[in-house]
């Protein structure tokens, strides 16, 4: 596991190292699977054609959940996630490049909680944001582990 | 001339109705097919042995498992639509609580708004879905804010 | 729940009661899901060309479920299946979706069977059948045998 | 004709055993894969007032999804001594269940795969191989609960 991440190793601006994914229509159909969601559009070459796409998409749950492990290994186990919210505005499709990524938007102590604030989003080969949200993650504070022991 | 809405009051009638609950067994196997499905090796999702020594205890269930067809958003709300198409437009989820094997979620979703929009390809209907996920304790694990859109 | 089947109930010759089944893309995705079989042979229409069988095709295991499905629905919650066995002889493709629920119209498969042997052995009362899955065309794509051991009224009384 | 020496080292060969814990969850996304309303294998109360105690396994299913290694392991053997062997494109060809024991939620099942038996056949197209593939499933008491003898078709 990477070493632990703490308040004071962040500032406002700082970058959450990047996720790069490329899921295949493999795991769309694992992703169906785990998730429940079978809608046809996700696993139908066909179906999805009907519908005006070239493609499959994917899964915009999927990428909820891409974004929710880039922040899960940069907070590390004694991080908490406590907000994940994004929207799906662009699509993606399986065998192109997804890249997760995420900047620190603020930070701030509130109730004795040290709180960090994020913009994250999902990039796709183009550049585009097809993905944008924003997280609020809970972290350790070395000034607070030092009280504590 | 005004067009007519599409949001009928029959639709306006099921605004702030909860849904009927659903529930979630939460086990390792799912959490599991979740960690495979996103490949995301991080043993806190599978490794109990490793878990036991964090802070957790044990294995928790990653980020995305609420945010799942089976465990609510959205199952046991009547959602009305005039479209036949639907996509997922966002998610919001709120944690307060690790979700672990063993637990059992009960989800309770309601429609908190509708919105029309026009789009690109033609009128749009947004339906917002509120939902509460609660453990065998009657603890708020999380809760869960998603649009969805129709057209 | 169904009445439940006893042994007396059957000869040899009777028809197990068919089941219908139609197979969607949609099942095949659930059926990958359920079980962890993720071969793109039966999801991927490129894959599945590449491999000769033109577009995707139902799991041969798939087809064995229904036909546990099949027997375990007729021997009822009384009954023990104790063998079920099948070949998988031909391909079969299922149905497109044509919405988010309503599969298209095409081919729907019927699991049927028929008792071949019945005996007492051990004190248990012992069916046999041959069962196989049919396609539209009336083919039996997979054909295979089981075993059951029913309840039977005289040893109830 | 004969089988070739390779594949005839290859008989007999075992494969680690897999656990596979039998969860709810997974029985019942198996009963909905293959569309069987049967309460045994969905509705906690109505098994638990069955004979069975708890829902139970429909035919064929142990527990799945399972992690790789079993018999996955094997054909990864097997696969490239049947090319070898001028038979490279594998098919499936059927499997035999015997069910001894009801297998329950809960139940944790250690399965056991081995080589059983490879054999040649002349067929219509040439030479085809047939390959046997038992696998025992053993429950948390100890119990054979199962017994699979799978057969692979090469051509």
């Amino acid at each position: 596991m990477a070493k632990q991440l703490y308040y004071e190793d962040v500032e406002v601006g700082i970058e959450i190292p990047p996720l790069v994914k490329c899921p295949t229509t493999r795991q769309l159909v694992q992703w169906a699977g785990a998730s429940g969601d079978y809608y046809e559009l996700h696993y139908d070459k066909d179906f999805a054609q009907a519908q005006g796409f070239p493609n499959v998409l994917v899964h915009g749950k999927l990428k909820f959940g891409l974004l929710g492990q880039m922040l899960t290994d940069w907070i590390g186990e004694g991080g908490i996630l406590r907000k994940l919210s994004c929207s799906y505005r662009g699509t993606d499709f399986p065998g192109e490049e997804i890249v997760c990524k995420g900047r620190v938007a603020n930070k701030y102590v509130k109730d004795g909680e040290h709180i960090v604030e994020c913009e994250i989003w999902t990039e796709n080969p183009s550049g585009e944001k097809t993905t944008p949200g924003n997280a609020t993650v809970i972290l350790p504070s070395r000034a607070q582990d030092k009280k504590e022991a | 001339m005004q067009q007519a809405s599409i949001i009928t009051d029959e639709m306006k009638e099921q605004l702030g109705v909860e849904g009927t609950p659903t529930i979630l067994e939460v086990e390792k196997g799912h959490i599991r097919m979740m960690a495979e499905a996103l490949d995301d090796p991080n043993p806190l999702w599978q490794d109990e042995e490793y878990a036991k020594k964090t802070r957790y205890g044990g294995i928790v269930a990653p980020p995305a498992l609420l945010c799942n067809a089976r465990a609510g958003t959205g199952r046991g709300v009547q959602m009305k639509s005039p479209f036949l198409r639907a996509l997922a437009g966002g998610d919001e989820l709120q944690y307060y609580l690790p979700v672990r094997p063993g637990d059992v979620i009960t989800s309770v979703s309601k429609i908190a708004e509708y919105n029309e929009r026009e789009g690109r390809m033609g009128k749009m209907l947004f339906t917002i879905i509120d939902t509460t996920y609660k453990n065998q304790r009657g603890e708020v694990v999380a809760t869960s804010r998603s649009t969805s859109i129709s057209y | 729940m169904k009445k439940q089947l006893y042994y007396e109930d059957v000869e040899v010759g009777s028809e197990v009661i068919p089941l219908a089944k139609i197979a969607t893309t949609e099942m095949l995705v659930k059926w990958a899901g359920a079980t962890g079989d993720f071969n793109p042979l039966h999801y991927e229409d490129a894959f599945a060309a590449s491999q000769g069988v033109g577009s995707p095709i139902v799991h041969g295991a798939l087809k064995r479920a229904w036909l546990g499905h099949l027997m375990t629905d007729w021997t009822g919650e009384q009954g023990i299946l104790k063998r079920l066995s099948c070949q998988y002889r031909g391909m079969d493709y299922p149905r497109k979706m044509k919405d988010m629920v309503t599969p298209e119209e095409g081919e729907t498969w019927w699991c049927k069977g028929t008792v071949t042997k019945k005996y007492v052995e051990d004190g248990q009362h012992i069916v046999e059948c041959d069962i196989w899955v049919e396609n539209g065309k009336g083919e039996k794509t997979t054909p295979g045998t089981a075993t059951v051991i029913l309840p039977s009224r005289e040893a109830k009384s | 004709m004969a089988i070739t020496d390779e594949l005839k080292a290859l008989i007999g060969t075992t494969t680690e055993p897999v656990i596979m814990e039998v969860e709810r969850g997974a029985i019942r996304r198996y009963a909905d894969a293959i569309d069987d309303p049967n309460p045994l294998f969905r509705d906690v109360e109505h098994a638990q007032s069955s004979r069975y105690g708890e829902m139970i396994c429909p035919p064929g299913f142990f527990g799945w999804p399972v992690k790789r290694g079993g018999v996955m392991e094997v054909l990864a053997s097997l696969t490239p001594a049947l090319a070898r062997a001028g038979c490279p494109r594998i098919l499936d060809g059927g499997v035999d269940f015997e069910f001894y024991l009801p297998i329950r939620a809960g139940d944790i099942l250690t399965s056991s795969g081995k080589v059983a038996d490879i054999r040649a056949r002349e067929g219509k197209t040439g030479t085809m191989i047939f390959t046997t593939l038992e696998t025992t499933f053993i429950n948390q008491n100890g119990d054979l609960v199962a017994k699979s003898r799978a057969t692979i078709i090469s051509l």
